[in-house]
């Protein structure tokens, strides 16, 4: 029910009675806006929040190179948008669920997720936590709180509502970020989402990375209105849109939006304004639907560079530091890389446990069976005739999964 | 013991549940102050409160999808679909997320907490929309549990033992019975077995095997066949997904003859995949082909329902086909 | 991407920045609120609308009343919400498509649908366009384009952004009207279907009836937003929020939605605020879930008598008419519903027709095996069990099947 | 006859259907101006304009929603699912809406224009979420057509003739053959029979079973089958729904042995049906049970997806299973 004014003409609204502005602290000098101030930060932190960002870059511009030699099957990089959601996460309580789209790695660098743990994943592995059962970029990590990825879109937004109602009822002060891109929030599990976190005053801080693309489909063809933002307003809910390349700005946004949730159990949309500046993922190429002079606008709106210039001119980072942060960086994944490759693939159990707490008896049949045939043509199933061999010592499934 | 219709025991089971476990909530359309628009919910609200007995807004996709991240985070969430033929829309929240949640994430996360309660079938003229027998599509999905149960007694224990199964699991209550099936049903907390079927008739002629409101139906059926003379064994299937070959099997190789039934259309419904597996297995011990009396291949009708449904006489028919083949 | 200013300090919006009016013509006394003008209406026409209001009343008043002594399974009424749903179908151009949820039999009324063509679908006998397969009030009507009813709540949203689309190719100048409960606004597709008007520019009138419920659940508890008129800002879609009570408004809202919709393109949302006067359907009860008193207040603000009194101090209707009226319409309802109850239900063949647009092999089989089993056990069937009398005169399946 | 691709069969057979007919409409996420993201629409936009041809917002159900609507007023969408894995968000627009369309209208409105294109299938390194097969949960639902092509000469004629079907189909694409089929196709317009199985080997010991890209497994296997010296009939089912038992069960009568073969999972999947029909009609005829080789009862795998898959190895070894059964 409305207690709204009243009128005697018809008047037609669409919105444009208002709009939603962009909140900005950093100018890409590495200076602050006129008027603008930096939020609490001190250089450990910022310095945590920088190598988040300079690692994840570097992760993935080696990694799309090795997708190129052959070496991985599929890659997925974030270049453009790693302050976007390293300011994000390094808002939060590290204890807070971090439900990700597939762009979210920098919020996994930033808690601490290893290289090693992100080549077992990419080369699906047996120390994959997911048991080579997913395409690369499909992280999660139970200790890191970090919802394994899931790839049907949006599909994460409610799960987040739903997580956060538990977190809520739990008591113990903890909120759940879900972060999705402007395409996904056309699913209908967007609305469903915030509609619902609205009305049960659900703890969740809905993070929208506004990068201008879905694969091909530029954000024009994706929706008429101005962003995602405006949207927050049908479901009466707190709303920031944020320079998505500005970590200070998404730093502080975040910040706030995580007392409105954990303080006042208000969920908050939040709008980055950012940009892909990579392709959608290996399998894709962006010239075929987008200029040249537009990516080269937006590689000069850098965030990390942003970012660094700040953090020279505060005297928290030098040249030489930048340096040997990126030959180490460098090395350390060619090293895990190496490593990943060479190590076997999951065994052949792994092909039938998880479906259910237990394993029926039915999928014991069919694994049986399955064994008898690679029993009898081992060269045609290298990798599951690999773990036929009784010498092949098996690690324990349950030891060191991400769990604690 | 008091007798309970069906939709009294499930109430009571969700109480049990809720009293028991403060992580166990109860949501859905109207599942709130209403209790349901079947009352299934009744009083829980009162009971436990607003925060875990509650209305939901009216997206089915938003109540599977909040469930899931709730069952992800620990809780044990009941949720209700209205009516069966409304859980469509939460079909990718179901198939693509609850049923591969465990699977996906090498077990770091799962949803086995989760319930989701819906009334389904036909038999009360509810034509199109409000008849719908979804269970085959669910029982194409692994990493899902389907239980049904057949009268009032069967739906407390396997609903609890729903709830505290490690597995998600789809509950589907025969909504036909819910007043008209009643029965003794222990007060107490009891729980019955998931993935077992249960034989509740011997016989050594042909076997006869259904599920939830068909039971009923496969009984009146067996009481004409009988006079016949006629020995028929009757297994209630219970659990669809992961299903009881063993049992049905067994029972198969003893009678050499096999009716399935169910109100789902037939062309790629259960009855198909039982048929499959038994022929599999029991093939040099069958003597007549395994039968099947089903809904027809199309959607569910109003006026004609009757005509429409694998009723009793459908299936004295298909026993005594099967036995004179 | 957007083009809105930029803030330097983190401020949360909310949506509570501005608020929709309601717009209202007509007082409760039939006139005219101070400053409003009468929408152009000429004497014909605002009988018609009138008259289709009260039939409409009449209609359900007697269908639940026969439901209630068991005549009729099942029945849903619309009392209350006459103005809003035969207001906004006035001002469309007849044949304009209505996309119906289940509570606008008032549209089909002011169209000419028959109390015949009302009864034959309530009975579902053999006359009945949709063949005795869906429940009760689920009418279609090719003729009076009026898109036949599904019980799933939402769907028709979406296609009836499809429809418009189509008509807009076409090029004929017509736009789909799809009405909603607040309720159903809540589905995904809701969602899906104004973000792809609004992107692909579709004639489309989207017609929320706010009417306060969804069976039993209140629209707080529905949505924590000032009603569903907001969302369109999201979308940057038109809106308009009026009196649902208030015919006058209703119509001209509508009538210049269509001018939006059909001229520019541009798809339109309206909020009608009104309420569900009577139980949900045949199988509710409110007293569980709303105080009488609530009731009473909302009875009070009956659209019927508001036109009524606005038309009586125009000279446009007098107590004498109002008198002749309700006579006939009572008597045509009990006559019709007579003729209706005693028709035949459609024959066995319509089983498994229209399935397909060709009967299939398989299908003939099981209607074959159907029949022989019919055969066997008449007594069991009896509705089956008439066309298989060959003395049984089947009607032509295509003759006057609201075609044209 | 030029030789193409199974991408640049589809692709033509689009671009005739819009050429010859204004009506036809291709649409869905990424369709527009870039040509899909396997580009089976490209140079659409360009050809016919960005009305005819476009992306959409990246919402499935509401891609299908759209589609009905526009079917029933008389268009004839093709709408596009990026991912059959991503069909299941419009679930409730196929199942309840496009299947029910004719029938509960009375043939008032339909939605018999309507085709959904949809890549399905794996042995693309796709993992749990690009590779599934999910015809059977279709195949279940009567209204729907459901109709899979072999290679690149089918794969036209079949979606030119379901384009201009008057009733809904859903057109999957086996997308590992996309870029890997290729065979002779005729530049003009023309069509093959919806509703009917191709046998495209005749044998005598036993038949074969399948459908899409298992076709070409099946190849395989037979060619080693018949160094063995067991003479195989192969039949390409082509369209799931409504299936042509005749054809199967005619071949079946002949051989009395049947192997049936798809990706998806076997608990529930389309084999079950066939096996079950067969099994009634051919029953005396049958000198071995009715196998199926089939994907395991899990989600898709992506590093053991190899020994997941049912390749020519399994259906060889099913294959002397039945004849030496
Ligand atoms: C339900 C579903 N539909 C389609 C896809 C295929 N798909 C993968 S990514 C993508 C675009 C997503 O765009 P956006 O949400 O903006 O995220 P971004 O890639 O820009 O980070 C699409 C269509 C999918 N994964 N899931
Ligand atoms: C998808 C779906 N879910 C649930 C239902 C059951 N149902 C029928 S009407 C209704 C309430 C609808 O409320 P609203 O949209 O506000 O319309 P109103 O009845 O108030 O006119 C519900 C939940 C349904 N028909 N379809
Ligand atoms: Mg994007
Ligand atoms: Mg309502």
């Amino acid at each position: 029910m409305t207690t709204t004014a009243d009128i005697h003409e018809p008047k037609f609204m669409a919105g444009d009675e208002f709009s939603i502005p962009t909140f900005r602290l950093l100018t890409q000098d590495g200076t602050l806006h006129e008027g603008a101030e930096a939020p609490e930060l001190d250089r450990d932190k910022a310095r945590h929040i920088y190598h988040a960002m300079v690692a994840t870059r570097v992760l993935d511009e080696r990694m799309m190179a090795a997708q190129r030699q052959g070496r991985l099957s599929f890659y997925m990089q974030c270049t453009g948008e790693e302050a976007a959601v390293v300011g994000a996460t390094a808002a939060l309580d590290d204890a807070d669920m971090i439900m990700a789209q597939y762009r979210e790695q920098g919020a996994l660098v930033y808690r601490g997720f290893t290289f090693d743990e992100f080549m077992n994943q990419l080369f699906g592995n047996e120390l994959d936590y997911g048991k080579g059962r997913q395409m690369p970029i499909h992280y999660g990590s139970r200790k890191l709180h970090y919802m394994t990825i899931s790839s049907p879109l949006g599909t994460q937004i409610p799960q987040a509502t739903g997580y956060a109602y538990g977190q809520k009822l739990a008591g113990d002060g903890l909120c759940t970020t879900v972060f999705f891109g402007e395409g996904a929030a056309s699913e209908g599990d967007f609305h469903a989402a915030l509609n619902m976190a609205a009305v049960h005053k659900v703890p969740v801080i809905f993070f929208c990375r506004n990068n201008g693309y879905a694969i091909s489909t530029p954000s024009i063809e994706q929706f008429a209105a101005d962003g995602v933002a405006p949207r927050a307003f049908g479901y009466r809910m707190h709303v920031i849109r944020v320079d998505g390349n500005d970590v200070l700005a998404v730093y502080q946004a975040t910040q706030q939006a995580r007392r409105l949730a954990v303080e006042q159990n208000q969920p908050v949309l939040i709008e980055a304004m950012t940009y892909r500046l990579a392709a959608h993922s290996s399998s894709d190429d962006p010239s075929g639907y987008r200029s040249k002079k537009e990516e080269e606008a937006w590689r000069e709106k850098d965030p990390i560079l942003r970012l660094q210039r700040w953090l020279i001119a505060r005297d928290w980072w030098s040249d030489d530091e930048e340096k040997a942060l990126q030959e180490s960086l460098r090395r350390e994944v060619l090293e895990t890389m190496k490593r990943a490759e060479k190590r076997p693939p999951p065994p052949l159990d792994s092909m039938i446990t998880d479906v259910y707490a237990d394993v029926t008896p039915a999928l014991q049949r069919q694994l049986d069976a399955l064994k008898s045939h690679i029993r009898q043509y081992p060269e045609a199933y290298p990798k599951g005739a690999r773990s036929l061999d009784p010498d092949v010592t098996r690690r324990d499934d349950n030891a060191d999964k991400g769990e604690s | 013991m008091p007798t309970l219709n069906m939709l009294q025991a499930i109430n009571q089971a969700l109480d049990i549940a809720m009293a028991e476990d403060e992580k166990v909530l109860c949501f859905g359309e109207d599942v709130g102050g209403f209790g349901g628009v079947f009352r299934a919910t009744s009083h829980l609200q009162e009971r436990y409160g607003k925060a875990r007995c509650f209305n939901t807004p009216l997206v089915e996709q938003g109540i599977i999808g909040f469930a899931n991240g709730l069952a992800a985070q620990g809780s044990v969430p009941v949720a209700e679909i209205q009516f069966a033929d409304y859980i469509f829309p939460a079909f990718d929240q179901i198939v693509n997320e609850t049923a591969k949640f465990r699977y996906r994430s090498g077990d770091l996360f799962n949803v086995g907490g989760l319930t989701i309660r819906a009334p389904y079938g036909g038999g009360i003229s509810g034509g199109l929309y409000h008849s719908q027998s979804p269970e085959a599509y669910f029982a194409h999905t692994p990493g899902l549990k389907v239980v049904i149960p057949r009268n009032p007694y069967e739906a407390k224990g396997l609903l609890l033992a729903s709830i505290r199964d490690p597995d998600p699991v789809i509950f589907f209550e025969p909504k036909r019975l819910y007043r008209a099936s009643t029965g003794e049903v222990p007060e107490e907390d009891y729980q019955l077995p998931i993935g077992e079927a249960e034989i509740t008739r011997e016989g050594t002629d042909v076997t006869l095997l259904g599920w939830g409101a068909q039971m009923e139906v496969i009984d009146k059926a067996v009481e004409l066949a009988e006079k016949d003379g006629i020995s028929c064994e009757v297994i209630d299937l219970r659990t669809l997904l992961p299903w009881d070959e063993d049992t049905v099997a067994e029972s198969v190789l003893k009678t050499g003859r096999l009716v399935v039934t169910h109100e789902a259309p037939q062309t790629g419904g259960f009855a198909g995949e039982v048929a499959a597996a038994i022929q599999e297995r029991c093939f040099l011990y069958l003597e007549s082909p395994i039968m099947r009396v089903t809904g027809l291949d199309t959607p569910f009708p109003l006026t004609l329902e009757k005509e429409y449904m694998p009723d009793h006489l459908k299936i004295h028919e298909a026993i005594r086909a099967s036995v004179n083949y």
